[in-house]
């Protein structure tokens, strides 16, 4: 499941993504799609952006603390172009597993691909950007 | 003389006002950055690097293989730039996050092996004054690691009698001369722009240490 | 009273190091985009056309083909994105060329129309002075196009007794506040620390000046 409003972005991600062989069951561009296509499809994985409308601010991130909540077995990667890391904490919760948090900057690193297979089977991924702020 | 201390007041005023709008536009770009042509450059470079795999590793024509790689790299050496170029004009995660973890994300960036010194938490900062001591330990690093040949560099922070005090302190070969270049001048001026001071201490074979002293709340 | 006048001095003299310190870095800024990301990305957007032009007009692939001019789109978007940022950051032309170059070119640029009046050509200028009228201009002419709803916008540039003087002049509804923001403010600050005078004239319904006198040798 991938929730970006960058349209451009999140079609060459998908197309990334499924040419490595995953199964892209929905797209959203913002965080109501993205919380309803969730609840339909219960995926492995939902690749969000953090700054979507209305407000481009932190409706990703708030989608995901929920998503979180709710559906344990969906790991959640978040994707910034900017570094923002209020209410982190409130987003790794409990134990740090199923989720992650990445710059932009990172999809065409080489671990990109490994980051995104280790957040949707339970691991965790963070940015090296972030991780002296944990 | 009531005349001379009115424009002494609205001087210092000013520039602290100048200083301030000087942060503010450096905090404007360094967003502008990357939202801006940076999100665009990553997008692009996703593209591309879409564009590569399709053409698969044996690629019908090698040369065109060979063009589509060298895009990737320089699309990839840009972003990297911008965001080290965005970094330098304002880093993020001072807005972010606050003075103790830039400071500690700066040691962790430097070459150098620069210690962050833990103490208490600190209270919140007012902006300027969380830009200002970030400025000074990032100049005072650099010096540091570019003049003193020393072995470690400490970097301190601490409240005391409401006053913010930040200390750089290395063990190098001292000799540290405000005269001798525009950093630690600017750093002077920076640091008195806040109704702070900034102290050098600096013998020859004995280490630097630079001390900056800034008021939390503005007179 | 001799220790104010001292303080005074000083604080004056360091605001106008703060301002040519920034400005200097802007400089800096702006060359760093030009020479750095830009020259790359303009290399790489070169090379991606020979990437496409090796495919030729009918690919085996045609997915392909479009992957390449998406990219292509990308690079030109950011490229010109970049450069409008680093435009606004510190307009190169102002180095390059000088003062009056650059306010044609802020005029060419302007959706409005803006007249830029020639007068006998200006000395050589002090950097700080030609950034300080450039600045006023800019802000000042947007500030017409954003507030005025005029039909012209007039900026002149003239030397009198040693001393820079700016006008810019539009024939508006008037109403221009200092206190309303935060553009005219800086302006007047910015201005001050080159010891230079702003004076904002604006009545409803009688369009508006902004008129920044600098000296040109400071005191
Ligand atoms: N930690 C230090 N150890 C030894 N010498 C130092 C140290 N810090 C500064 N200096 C000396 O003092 C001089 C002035 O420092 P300053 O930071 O003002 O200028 P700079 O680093 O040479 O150049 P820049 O203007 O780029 O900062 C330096 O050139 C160097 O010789
Ligand atoms: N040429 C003008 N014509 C009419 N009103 C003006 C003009 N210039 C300024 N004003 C008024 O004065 C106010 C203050 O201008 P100022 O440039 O300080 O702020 P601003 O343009 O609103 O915002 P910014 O801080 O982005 O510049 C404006 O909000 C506007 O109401
Ligand atoms: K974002
Ligand atoms: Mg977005
Ligand atoms: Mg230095
Ligand atoms: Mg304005």
């Amino acid at each position: 499941m991938l929730a970006d409003d960058a349209e451009l972005f999140r079609t060459a991600l998908a197309d990334l993504l499924e040419r490595d062989g995953c199964v892209i069951v929905g797209q959203a561009a913002d965080a109501d799609g993205l919380l309803d296509a969730v609840e339909r499809h219960r995926p492995d994985l939902a690749v969000v952006d953090i700054r979507m409308p209305p407000g481009h601010h932190l409706e990703g991130l708030r989608a995901a603390v929920r998503l979180r909540r709710r559906h344990p077995g969906t790991g959640v990667l978040l994707l910034s172009q900017h570094l923002e890391v209020t209410h982190l904490d409130e987003l790794v919760g409990q134990s740090a597993r199923g989720v992650g948090y990445l710059l932009k900057d990172r999809v065409t690193g080489p671990d990109f691909l490994s980051a995104i297979r280790r957040v949707a089977s339970d691991g965790c991924a963070f940015d090296p950007e972030v991780v002296p702020l944990l | 003389a009531a005349e001379v201390r009115a424009q002494l007041t609205e001087a210092r005023a000013s520039r602290a006002r100048i200083v301030t709008a000087a942060d503010e536009q450096r905090r404007r770009i360094e967003r502008d950055l990357h939202d801006g042509a940076q999100q665009q450059l990553v997008t692009t470079a996703l593209i591309l690097r879409l564009a590569r795999d399709r053409l698969g590793p044996d690629p019908s024509d090698p040369e065109l293989g060979v063009l589509l790689r060298r895009a990737a790299d320089g699309l990839e050496a840009s972003v990297a730039e911008l965001r080290e170029l965005a970094r330098g004009i304002h880093p993020a995660v001072l807005t972010e996050a606050g003075l103790m973890p830039a400071l500690r994300a700066l040691a962790a960036r430097s070459a150098y092996p620069v210690d962050v010194i833990d103490g208490p938490a600190l209270p919140p900062l007012p902006d300027q004054v969380a830009a200002t001591a970030y400025f000074v330990a990032a100049e005072a690093v650099t010096n540091a690691t570019k003049h003193a040949h020393a072995t470690r560099v400490h970097v301190g922070v601490r409240v005391s009698a409401n006053r913010l005090v930040v200390t750089v302190a290395d063990d190098g070969v001292g000799g540290a001369d405000l005269a001798g270049g525009t950093g630690l001048l600017g750093l002077r001026d920076r640091v008195a722009a806040i109704e702070g001071r900034l102290v050098v201490r600096s013998s020859p074979g004995d280490g630097t240490s630079v001390h900056a002293n800034l008021p939390l709340e503005m007179p």
